[in-house]
């Protein structure tokens, strides 16, 4: 902990960095600490608890535009930049990162190539709940996963904390408002809901890091998070990891199998 | 508020035998936003279009929907006509009430129901059209032709003979290709050099072309009509401008011993050289990777015997930039190297050779002036072997496809063979014999009946040395599998005609794609043969698939069509269903925000990065871009896009959901 | 006519393969079921899975989406990134419990009339036996259901 | 419990706290086996009761150029009983009443209201997010609810509030008993104040330009979450559910928190950062409320700071205001 202030000090002594986005004490857990200068970053925390992924706040421009950015990543929040550098949305020379090493170290990582080497080097932390969960739906029958998708969606009040802790939504204008179709039902109904989810999962597919902030967003505790796991598990199945360049629906491959297309 | 006019079509009986054409009329008058709906025996015809026209100008209509055909029949009929009209012509739909509807349903309330359904999805759609306009792209009238061969000089000179401006690149130090290295060609056993030669000098003294040898492409960027090529001139070691081709260099050059790329191998070249005697340009270059100076940093006999002073051993490569209009790939095949079958020997055995080095001992300009010998020992082979698909349709072998050429090559081996060595015994072992073309089959059967070319059916197995003599074994399966062994004194493989090397990374340069044998892709089939995917840029000849020279020669012609059609306006029109990224009011300028993941979704590399500045000149958001010279209009980025920045006209977002929604909400 | 439940579908089909394919069949003379109307874009990758979902949404009971096969796309690889985009959005709507059973997809060339044909018959048979998509349809009615609550709710008052 | 059977029995509808998972919330209910009363705080509040988060206000129909208007009809709102809600959540009713009534009466949101009988449950237990005593309030808080019940050793104590509450207890006398004479106090849950209002009024109006918004707000995602479990937030949208030729008019809940909510056609937003918002939240319910119509926007319930997935605790950003 000690190790991450003294270093996150360092680099606005040096003058490297306008702002480190990092984790502080909060109310019950870790929150989102915004160090403007060296003093601030004393109050600095880094360890398992601090599970929100801070990489929402990179592509947020009033906080971070024109600034040279530090910031302490979760593995998810890693995965998250080094798809929001596909994207097109993050500049390698104004980022610094530190990410915790398998032995809760410290780890600097100075480039999108490091970033991407620890990403192949750590395993994801493990998922059981949410493995379990899934196999449980995955179970029913299709007319039981509609009673459960039904029930829990029809309590969404379209409140978008899904959307808003979500790294990669940084869309200035999501697809639920634009109006010109009415793709989505802008009311919270069931229906509404189920078609801003789908599109919510839809648009994550390849590019989502599993975080599950999501889920954990959502103040009426619907499971959304099992959603955009499961996306992310049928993109690997079918699709492999993601490649390189582009995205798993904007590239392809002539041999991709399916079974269902007459 | 729309005023749509909506036109049913009878078509004779067509539609009206099924579906009930006034009552599809009334109802789609009730319509909100329909102004006039009429009903007609032939809409197509001059009184229905006609009928069309006047209500335009009459009722003042916005749109037009006509319920008839299919619109990959008439669109263009009525769009046309409401041109004419004065009304934008993509404010015209059509429906399909006759192949969709009437044709395929019986009679009945159904049947009508479904045809007013269909009316109303297009009045729906019709309502939201846009007035588009045809997309105009300026053109530079300047093609640039990639490679040197027969394809390439075929088609430069078209180009270059329809009077424009035609740059050709060639990667060797002579123009002219594979076929500068044929000696006969079939079925007419012309020499090849002989009509060849005046057609290399042509190129080179056309006024409107600009040759380079010994160059290649570096770079292309840019879409149809507005291409950049970069070209990359290696360094030849001799000033063209002051050489006088008089060859006392490479005569006195020490470093004799390189085997001569043209001979195949079969002859040997110097360090300084041209590649053949007929060379086009006809000046030496050095080749670097064997020059004693380059090498070992001594020797310069060439630049103290040049009269001229043209050796410069220190000059580098240089590139230039062209702005050209089209481009021609015309960049041929290599053939396969038979090392590719250890079971044939060729590499280990001098006397297996492959058709190309046949080629060479059979040509006149070759290293044996056209005596056939035995590379071994010089002696004249009595009894020889041809063996046909050597690599082709042998999928275990990853070459399942045909090459097409040496069926007809491996009868005219055969048939010079005998017509030089009237002693000499011949065998083909072949597949099938594929003698498609005119005078072809009956060339083949010259081989066989005239010159007695013994034909044997069957593959070999495998050729072994012993006491000098090149045993074949394999099989005669006409006769029933029954096993063959000649005792050959040569071996000659058909080998496979491959991808020319470095066809990869030239296709990706260029953005066209490839198929799995790295042979260039056509458009179509069937109907684009010698576009590519990338607009602009065109095919011909073997690069595309192993063909022969009079089928290259009429590719090669073809493209060059493609693109004196292409130059023959200042302007290209394009259909303006194109995609666009949108633009909002204020600062954000557009909803895209730049993701560019539609860049990767696009097939024809459309997309590209517009940076917004504000009044002082900042970036203050990079977003996309479409190309509408380089978009075909797929769509693909449009419904990939999560913000839905990007649209396409014609098929928009609004018109597509406002079509759906129609049939549902009635 | 009888009682018999006619589905409404929508086909989303490619103007280049699969709506030639069609009229192919309408050239042909091949007789198929009305219910079926066809919407036209330009390829298969310009379909949005959106409306898929509104159409299901607003009243259709089936959908069938079609067009050029793998490799024979007129942009080359519309269908294939089309295809990706089938791949996992089914997988989703079944993990959602929405009944895929209800969506036909295929490959239908401009030769293929007789098969367009084949394709329209089998869908509208298997959906006529699935029933009426309702339970869509009324997700998206929250005010109907409230209300049909209510009135649920009146009954038992007044009874 | 028997009593709110009968209720129901008779037609009442009759919403409670119902757990599932580790979230309760209210939730119509025909069984009172179904309700839960283990939790501090439901995860959103009764408002819904009032002001549904999807309402319709009209519906038209459209035929050959005549437009058809069909009002809001209020005999479809049925008698309603809520019970179970907290003080905090009683008192909510007020400011929102006072949304819904400042300039012209709201119909809908009146006629629930009118049809509403809320039988409230003092708190007895509490979490670091309850402020309620900061805010003028305490976990036996009469204000808002009809009747009161407070849990005591045996049964509860009822205090009968207002008319309504008197006649929903009449009908059913039986169930209750006299006066037992107890300490309420003992029973409540011990809310300790958090802030000093009278500094927070003094300072809150006074801070526009404070620079104290945008240091609180940097984390805010700039979701509706604290809007939508708020008992007095009553942002609004209107919204149009089309079909052809007929739809209805809705008005939605909506959140000055989103980024959207100020934009204008133009591209021009009044409220373009995050911090602004924050600052729109805060003062609207501390100083625009009171002064306009007389009653703070916040209860101290505290489901804003429990439902954020950041953190906004704001409890700890009043406290801080309160004492700059």
């Amino acid at each position: 902990m000690d190790e991450l202030r003294t270093k996150a000090k360092e680099l606005f002594e040096k003058g490297e960095i306008d702002i480190f986005i990092g984790y502080e004490e909060g109310t019950r857990n870790p929150r989102p600490l915004f160090a403007n200068n060296a003093d601030e970053t004393q109050k600095l925390v880094f360890n398992d608890m601090c599970t929100g992924n801070l990489a929402v706040y990179l592509t947020r421009k009033d906080l971070v535009k024109g600034k040279r950015v530090g910031i302490s990543a979760s593995y998810y929040a890693l995965k998250s930049i080094a798809q929001l550098f596909v994207e097109n949305q993050l500049k390698e020379e104004s980022l610094k990162v530190f990410g915790l090493s398998s032995d809760r170290k410290i780890q600097a990582l100075n480039s999108l190539e490091e970033i991407k080497q620890y990403l192949k080097d750590t395993p994801p932390p493990p998922k059981l709940k949410d493995d379990e969960l899934i196999k449980q739906i995955d179970e029913m029958s299709s007319a039981e996963r509609w009673a459960f998708w039904s029930d829990e969606l029809s309590k969404c009040f379209k409140c978008y904390a899904c959307r808003a802790a979500c790294p990669m939504c940084y869309c200035t204008k999501c697809i639920v408002e634009v109006n010109r179709p009415q793709w989505i039902q802008p009311w919270a109904s069931t229906l509404g809901n189920m078609e801003w989810q789908i599109n919510r999962v839809m648009h994550m597919a390849g590019r989502c890091s599993d975080c599950g902030s999501c889920g954990t967003a959502c103040p009426i505790g619907i499971p959304i998070h099992l959603l955009t796991h499961k996306m992310s598990e049928t993109v690997k199945i079918n699709f492999g990891d993601s490649s390189e360049k582009g995205n798993v629906l904007s590239t392809f491959k002539p041999e991709d199998k399916e079974s269902f297309i007459l | 508020m729309s005023k749509i006019g909506v036109f049913v079509c009878h078509c004779g009986e067509n539609i009206s035998a099924t579906v009930d054409c006034e009552k599809v009329a009334e109802e789609a008058s009730k319509i909100t936003g329909v102004e006039v709906s009429v009903d007609y025996k032939y809409m197509c015809s001059d009184p229905g279009q006609t009928m069309i026209k006047e209500a335009i100008k009459e009722k003042g209509l916005t749109g037009v929907v006509v319920a008839a055909c299919s619109p990959r029949m008439h669109e263009p009929t009525f769009r046309k006509a409401c041109s004419e009209a004065g009304l934008n012509p993509y404010m015209c739909e059509m429906t399909n009430l006759r192949e969709h509807c009437s044709w395929v349903h019986e009679k009945g309330d159904q049947t009508t129901e479904k045809a007013i359904d269909l009316v109303r999805m297009l009045v729906e759609k019709t309502k939201l059209n846009k007035p588009l306009n045809s997309i105009k792209v300026p053109i530079h009238k300047k093609a640039l032709v990639i490679g040197g061969g027969i394809a390439g000089i075929q088609s430069s000179l078209d180009i270059a003979n329809a009077g424009h401006q035609v740059i050709l690149v060639e990667k060797d130090p002579s123009i002219g290709g594979h076929m500068s290295q044929l000696s006969e060609t079939f079925p007419t056993l012309d020499c090849s050099q002989c009509i060849l030669t005046p057609r290399m000098v042509e190129v080179a003294q056309h006024p409107n072309i600009t040759l380079y040898t010994y160059a290649e492409l570096e770079k292309l960027e840019g879409f149809i009509g507005n291409f950049k090529a970069t070209i990359r001139l290696k360094a030849k070691s001799v000033d063209p401008k002051l050489c006088t081709g008089c060859g006392v260099c490479y005569s006195k050059c020490p470093t004799k011993k390189i085997p001569s790329e043209f001979n195949e191998g079969l002859g040997l070249r110097t360090a300084i050289y041209t590649p053949f005697p007929q060379a086009v340009p006809n000046k030496p270059v050095i080749d670097k990777t064997n020059c004693t100076y380059y090498t070992k940093g001594k020797c310069k006999v060439c630049q103290k015997v040049c009269p001229t002073g043209a050796i410069d051993f220190d000059r580098p490569d240089e590139f230039i930039t062209e702005d050209i209009g089209a481009v021609v790939t015309a960049t041929g095949f290599n053939v396969l190297k038979p090392n590719f079958f250890p079971e044939y020997g060729y590499g280990k055995y001098k006397d297996v050779i492959t058709g190309l080095q046949f080629e060479r001992l059979a040509s006149a300009s070759g290293p044996t002036l056209g005596a056939i010998r035995r590379p071994s020992d010089g002696t004249e082979p009595k009894k020889i072997v041809f063996i046909a698909c050597a690599g082709s349709r042998d999928p275990a072998k990853g070459l399942p496809y045909c090459s097409k050429i040496c069926c007809m090559y491996t009868a005219k081996h055969a048939m010079l063979y005998q017509h030089k060595v009237h002693d000499g015994e011949s065998y083909v072992f072949y597949m099938d014999i594929r003698a498609a073309g005119k005078n072809y089959e009956e060339f083949v059967r010259r081989a066989i009946e005239d010159d007695g070319v013994n034909y044997v059916r069957g593959r070999v197995a495998r050729v072994y040395e012993k006491d000098g003599k090149l045993i074949v074994k394999g099989v005669d399966t006409l006769l029933g599998g029954k096993p063959v062994e000649i005792e050959a004194d040569m071996v000659v493989l058909a080998s496979a005609g491959v991808a020319s090397h470095g066809a990869e990374e030239l296709a990706q340069k260029m953005h066209i794609s490839y198929d799995p044998y790295k042979f260039f892709a056509e458009a179509h089939p069937k109907l684009k043969p010698v576009e590519t995917n990338t607009a602009g840029i065109f095919l011909c000849g073997a690069c595309q698939a192993p063909k022969d020279i009079p089928e290259t020669v009429g590719m090669a012609s073809g493209a060059a069509a493609k693109v004196i059609g292409l130059f023959s306006n200042s302007e290209l029109t394009r259909e303006p269903v194109v995609a666009v990224v949108n633009r909002i009011a204020s600062h954000e300028v557009s909803t895209c925000v730049g993701c560019f993941l539609c860049e990767t979704a696009c097939p024809y590399q459309a997309i590209v990065h517009e940076e917004i500045k504000n009044r002082a000149g900042e970036v203050i958001k990079t977003v996309a871009q479409v190309n509408p010279g380089l978009c075909q209009g797929c769509g693909t980025c449009v419904s990939f896009c999560r913000s839905k920045s990007i649209d396409i006209q014609g098929f928009s977002n609004e018109q597509m959901y406002a079509e759906v929604m129609a049939v549902l909400e009635a | 006519m009888n009682n018999e439940f006619e589905p409404k579908i929508l086909a989303f089909v490619c103007n280049w393969c699969t709506y030639a394919g069609a009229d192919l069949t309408g050239t042909s003379r091949i007789k198929y079921a009305s219910n079926v109307k066809i919407v036209r874009f330009p390829c298969t990758g310009r379909i949005d899975f959106m409306l898929l979902l509104k159409a299901f949404a607003n009243g259709s009971d089936g959908v069938i989406v079609s067009g050029c096969h793998p490799n024979d796309c007129h942009y080359t690889s519309g269908n294939f990134h089309a295809r990706r985009r089938w791949i996992l959005f089914r997988s989703l709507l079944d993990f959602m419990g929405i009944d895929i059973r209800r969506i036909q997809f295929s490959w239908v060339s401009a030769a293929e009339g007789a098969k367009w044909a084949d394709i329209v018959n089998t869908t509208v048979a298997s959906i006529r036996e699935l029933g009426p998509y309702t339970e869509y349809q009324r997700a998206g009615d929250f005010l109907a259901n409230n209300e049909e609550e209510l009135a649920k709710e009146m009954e038992v008052n007044n009874g | 419990m028997n009593w709110l059977t009968q209720l129901n029995d008779e037609g009442s509808q009759i919403y409670a706290p119902v757990a599932k998972g580790n979230k309760t919330d209210y939730k119509h209910i025909t069984s009172m086996e179904e309700i839960s009363m283990d939790h501090i705080q439901t995860t959103q509040s009764a408002k819904a009761i009032a002001f549904p988060r999807t309402e319709k206000l009209f519906s038209y129909t459209k035929k050959e150029g005549n437009v058809t208007l069909q009002n809001f009809d209020t005999t479809t709102i049925p008698e309603t009983v809520v019970f179970g809600i907290h003080p905090c959540d009683a008192a909510g009713f007020k400011p929102l009443s006072g949304i819904f009534n400042w300039d012209t009466p709201d119909l809908p949101f009146n006629e629930r209201m009118k049809r509403t009988t809320l039988i409230a449950v003092s708190c007895t237990q509490c979490d670091e997010f309850c402020f309620c005593t900061s805010v003028n309030g305490n976990p036996g808080n009469t204000e808002g609810s009809d009747i009161l019940l407070t849990p005591i050793k045996e049964g509860y104590l009822v205090e009968i509030i207002t008319e309504k509450g008197e006649n929903l207890v009449n009908k059913h006398i039986s169930f209750f008993e006299a006066d037992p004479n107890v300490n309420k106090e003992e029973y409540l849950a011990k809310v300790p104040v958090q802030f000093s209002l009278e500094e927070l009024h003094e300072k809150i109006s006074n801070m526009f330009e404070s620079p104290v918004w945008k240091q609180q707000s940097e984390r805010c995602l700039g979701c509706g979450a604290c809007a939508y479990v708020c008992p007095t937030c009553a942002c609004f949208d209107i919204q149009e559910d089309a079909h052809g030729s007929s739809g209805n008019r809705l008005r939605c809940w909506d959140s000055c928190g989103f980024s959207l909510f100020t934009m204008h056609t133009s591209g021009h937003n009044p409220r373009e950062v995050q911090s602004q918002r924050w600052r729109q939240r805060l003062l609207h319910k501390f100083s625009y409320m009171p002064e306009r119509i007389s009653v703070r926007g916040c209860t101290g319930c505290g489901r804003c700071s429990r439902a954020c997935p950041v953190d906004m605790n704001i409890a700890e950003h009043l406290s801080e205001i309160a004492t700059l």
